[in-house]
């Protein structure tokens, strides 16, 4: 059972942290602000969930399972608000200095 | 009797009435700081009596936690003397200082108003922690509190040069703290304690440590203002307003001082740096001669005080090389300790005259220009009078509290086999006198009685500032045995 | 160990913050590099503090507390910089 | 090991890519990033109640100020700077600060083997003050001073941000006027996270008292839940004249030294809490302190006043 359970941990991490390499490389390679952002966010997402995911058999207990869920909920929400805000700095005057 | 509370209340007395002052507004806190000040006042006098009578410091220990795990204050003969003297120079100032920034009965509150006061209180509060803390890491905070409170003293007036000034001390003062926090985390890393009493037990010479004194030293010469760092301090002290300027000069470097006492002669006791401190008296040197020689190119009176007090604060630093040369328990090391201290009390209280005293001036001619102040001598002959004697302090001339301490200084000197410090002392002393000459000269000349404003804002401004400039001088009265309370509780003693 | 590798990078942060202190001239970016001159010394003393583990603590509690409360004013020395900074800057549009 | 080095090496790149950045922005930027990169170098350190600490402080509401500054100074033309150092000084300056970082590593690696620490001591004495988080313990009890003075400098810092409004300005509401935004993701923010925000931080400072946390952690958040709103136009300051407002920043400092007082009057010394009583009174101090340094903290970031042109 914990085997089980530590296997589906690694899976799943590692699974998760793939994506922020994907993440992270699209944020280096695509060409505009745009895309980038679009890379960053949604692999970020899906990655942080997973990672969520993995360790969510070690949290121990209801407590801490739900903690991190809120950690990835509040990801999600700033991330949703910075990432239109960031998209409109690069298109508005205001990102020169 | 445990006088032990004595220290705490001194210190949270002022810190009290700092925070009360943020709700009170104004009006309330101009009221309350003067209320405060007799108990202030008298828990200093407590202080030194108690000191000077039972020849031993005072000790609390905060919470009954002893160090190096708790905290403890300690005041001892240097800091009873000193903090007799913030007391004073507080409460002076701040009587002068109701003037400008009194809030009468039913007006609006003004923003110089609000914020001279409790800046006042935090000062004075920033000052009496740095003279009885004992622990290397509450002296940081006590420091933070005199760098936030001076700094908008310096710009309270809001124009664009003191604005200027402020930005440029601030920097100089940041940059200093964050040195003496590195060298605070050196020293707990190598000892494991930041009691400045256990650490003069404990300290061997690490390298640490002597990195650590190194840094220290360095981020407080530039508090200090100690020529080469002393560029911030002329635009600083001379566009604050008159009662911020004496504070400023009068007492605030003299707490990040205090502290490189306590490094040198607590920390680092039986650890003589003699090389270390021949450069620091080398620099005092400098600022001596440099300094007063610009003050006798100033065009400026307020800019001429500053100058000023570049110079004497070189003055400070010649005890350090008198007292690594001489056994500590000799009399050569008494007397370079107590010239010292005498320097920095005298001058406190001659300093904070002289500012006071050019305030005056520049409020009734409406400027502060050396050559038009013309006439001072017969409108203002008290505020004339004030800046001679101060004067006379200043350049060491008997009998005054700064002919007491260079006095000291020069018979240490040559006790110690140093005597080109007693050249530097009697050089000093020429020029001190060929700028203050140059003000009274200027003040005695017949002026245009038309130029100066027709009264002046109140007399009890020229009797604090005549008030202050004679206590300077009547320390030169004091016998010797008087500060015999400087010796006591130096840990450079401690067997 | 990381204690070690970690107080040499507040060494070298502190070298880093000292350089952008005395080589930048716009404000800003002194007072940005005051932070980072802070943090590299804060670090220095955390691993002052990791070295201090024991009684089944992760590091010796009283210098974490130190740096607690030393960030809390470097905080406020920032802010006051800043207000000066921005009062100053308003100050020179005006005349 | 790995990790760590890694780690290292990134806050330094960070650090380096911050002081040479050709664009106040991107320093500013940059440095948030070493602020968060910072927090985890502090886990690394097991030091959890610093890395909270430098993430909410040292990362979020410094950046928050500086971003704030670069954007008010954008629309300025820059002060006449001093000029900046010329190549060969750069250099020499350069050589100096290598030279205080060298000799600074150097005296970090011939520390004292075994490290002296206070761990021992505090384990021993913890008990007594009925915590469990010994940082707390050091905070409230065995260093309490330290705790009580820096609330008072962080209150007179208030003032001294105050002090620096301009002409016109006295009396009025703090901090530049925001821009009211209709719609959008910062309004949706500003309305979602302050209940959650406010349900962390008090659970950060209740917890503090055993585990990492406590009121320099809450109160950051808790001024951050203030700051969202103010800056998506929602929420108004108050007038700095405001009697209730001086009063909140004021009543922590004001409560802690009254039970210092009341320590040297029952035990005998200031800041020395009756047996049995220390828990209780500490619980007290840091629920008020919260609130107080919570508002100054805030205060802080917003700024004097700016009449309006």
């Amino acid at each position: 059972m914990s085997l089980l359970a530590d296997v589906f941990t690694i899976v799943a991490v590692l699974a998760g942290l793939v994506f922020f390499i994907a993440g992270t490389a699209g944020l280096l390679r695509f060409p505009d602000t745009a895309s980038r952002l679009h890379a960053l966010t949604k692999a970020d997402h899906l990655g942080l969930g997973l990672i969520v995911l993995g360790l969510l058999p070690r949290a121990g207990g209801m407590g801490g399972a739900l903690r991190l869920l809120a950690i990835w909920g509040l990801v999600l929400v700033s991330s949703a608000a910075v990432g239109p805000m960031v998209a409109r700095l690069t298109r508005g005057p205001e990102g020169r200095e | 009797m445990d006088w032990g509370l004595l220290p705490v209340l001194a210190v949270m007395l002022p810190v009290l009435a700092m925070v009360l002052a943020l709700p009170l507004g104004a009006r309330g806190a101009e009221r309350m700081t003067l209320a405060v000040l007799p108990i202030g006042l008298a828990l200093a006098v407590g202080i030194a009596v108690v000191v000077q009578r039972t020849g031993a410091p005072i000790w609390h220990q905060l919470g009954h936690w002893a160090p190096p795990l708790g905290i403890a204050f300690r005041a001892d003969g240097l800091s009873a003397a000193m903090l007799v003297t913030t007391a004073m120079v507080v409460a002076a100032t701040a009587i002068f200082a109701r003037a400008e920034f009194g809030t009468p009965p039913g007006a609006a509150e003004r923003r110089q108003a609000f914020a001279f006061w409790p800046l006042l209180l935090a000062i004075w509060a920033g000052i009496n922690l740095l003279l009885v803390a004992n622990d290397l890491f509450t002296l940081y905070v006590g420091l933070e509190l005199l760098t936030f409170a001076a700094m908008p003293l310096v710009c309270l007036d809001g124009s664009r040069a003191t604005l200027e000034a402020a930005l440029r001390y601030l920097m100089f003062a940041l940059l200093g703290s964050v040195l003496y926090l590195l060298g605070v985390a050196l020293i707990y890393g190598a000892t494991g304690t930041l009691d400045i009493v256990l650490l003069s037990q404990r300290v061997t010479g690490q390298p640490a440590v002597v990195l650590a004194i190194a840094v220290m030293t360095a981020g407080l010469l530039a508090k200090t203002a100690l020529l080469p760092l002393h560029l911030w301090l002329p635009p600083a002290h001379a566009g604050a307003p008159a009662a911020g300027s004496a504070i400023l000069s009068a007492l605030v470097i003299k707490g990040s001082f205090i502290l490189v006492l306590r490094l040198w002669f607590g920390v680092m006791a039986g650890q003589p740096m003699p090389g270390a401190a021949q450069i620091l008296a080398g620099l005092g040197a400098a600022a001596i001669l440099l300094g007063s020689v610009a003050a006798l190119g100033q065009a400026r009176l307020k800019l001429l005080v500053a100058y000023s007090t570049v110079a004497q604060i070189g003055y400070l630093f010649l005890m350090f090389p008198l007292l690594a040369a001489v056994p500590e328990a000799s009399e050569v090391a008494a007397r370079a300790w107590t010239g010292g201290v005498v320097q920095a009390v005298s001058h406190a209280f001659a300093k904070a005259a002289m500012f006071l005293a050019a305030g005056i001036m520049a409020a009734r001619f409406g400027h502060d220009r050396i050559a038009d102040i013309g006439g001072a001598g017969r409108a203002m002959p008290v505020t004339l009078l004030t800046f001679g004697l101060a004067g006379l302090s200043l350049m060491g001339v008997p009998p005054s509290g700064g002919f007491a301490a260079k006095w000291l200084l020069l018979s240490a000197a040559i006790g110690a086999g140093q005597w080109w410090w007693a050249l530097v002392i009697l050089g000093g002393g020429l020029l001190t006198g060929g700028y203050v000459y140059r003000v009274l000269a200027a003040g005695l000349r017949a002026g245009e009685k038309s130029t100066m404003a027709p009264a002046p804002l109140a007399w009890s401004r020229d009797g604090v500032a005549l008030g202050l400039a004679l206590i300077s001088v009547v320390l030169g009265f004091l016998p010797l045995a008087a500060f015999g309370l400087l010796q006591v509780g130096r840990l450079d003693l401690a067997p | 160990m990381s204690a070690t590798l970690f107080g040499l990078m507040g060494a070298a942060l502190v070298g880093i913050g000292l350089f952008g202190m005395l080589v930048r001239t716009q404000v800003l970016l002194r007072i940005l590099s005051f932070n980072l001159l802070g943090g590299g010394i804060f670090i220095v003393f955390g691993a002052v503090a990791r070295r201090g583990a024991g009684a089944g603590f992760g590091g010796d509690p009283v210098p974490q507390a130190i740096i607690l409360t030393g960030i809390v004013v470097a905080f406020a020395a920032t802010t006051l910089a800043v207000a000066l900074v921005l009062r100053l800057a308003a100050n020179q549009d005006r005349s | 090991m790995i990790a760590d080095l890694l780690l290292a090496a990134a806050i330094l790149a960070v650090a380096v890519a911050s002081i040479l950045a050709r664009r106040t922005f991107t320093a500013v930027a940059l440095f948030i990033a070493y602020g968060l990169l910072l927090s985890l170098a502090w886990v690394r350190l097991s030091a959890i109640d610093v890395a909270l600490t430098e993430a909410a402080i040292g990362a979020g509401l410094s950046g928050v100020l500086l971003l704030g500054a670069v954007r008010r100074l954008a629309s300025r033309a820059e002060a006449p700077a001093n000029p900046p150092p010329g190549a060969a000084m750069t250099v020499l300056i350069g050589i100096a600060c290598a030279c205080v970082a060298a000799a600074l590593g150097a005296v970090i690696l011939l520390l004292p083997e075994p490290a002296p620490s206070l761990a021992p001591q505090v384990a021993a004495n913890l008990p007594t003050t009925g915590l469990g988080n010994p940082v707390t313990g050091v905070l409230m009890s065995f260093r309490a001073l330290d705790t009580l003075l820096e609330s008072a400098v962080v209150l007179l810092a208030v003032i001294c941000v105050w002090s620096l409004t301009p002409d016109g300005g006295w009396g009025g509401a703090p901090g530049a006027a925001q821009p009211i935004l209709g719609d959008g993701p910062l309004l949706l923010l500003a309305r979602i996270l302050p209940p959650l925000g406010i349900v962390v931080a008090v659970h950060i400072l209740w917890v503090g008292k055993d585990a990492p946390g406590g009121k320099f952690q809450a109160a950051a958040i808790l001024a951050a839940m203030w700051l969202l709103p103010w800056m998506a136009g929602l929420v108004a300051p108050p007038r700095i004249a405001a009697r209730w407002l001086r009063l909140t920043v004021a009543v922590g400092p004001v409560v802690f030294i009254a039970i210092g007082l009341a320590g040297a009057v029952t035990e005998g010394a200031f800041l020395a809490y009756p047996p049995g009583w220390a828990m209780p009174l500490i619980l007290v101090i840091e629920i008020v302190l919260t609130a107080s340094i919570a508002v100054a903290l805030a205060l802080l970031v917003i700024g004097p006043p700016v009449p309006e042109p």
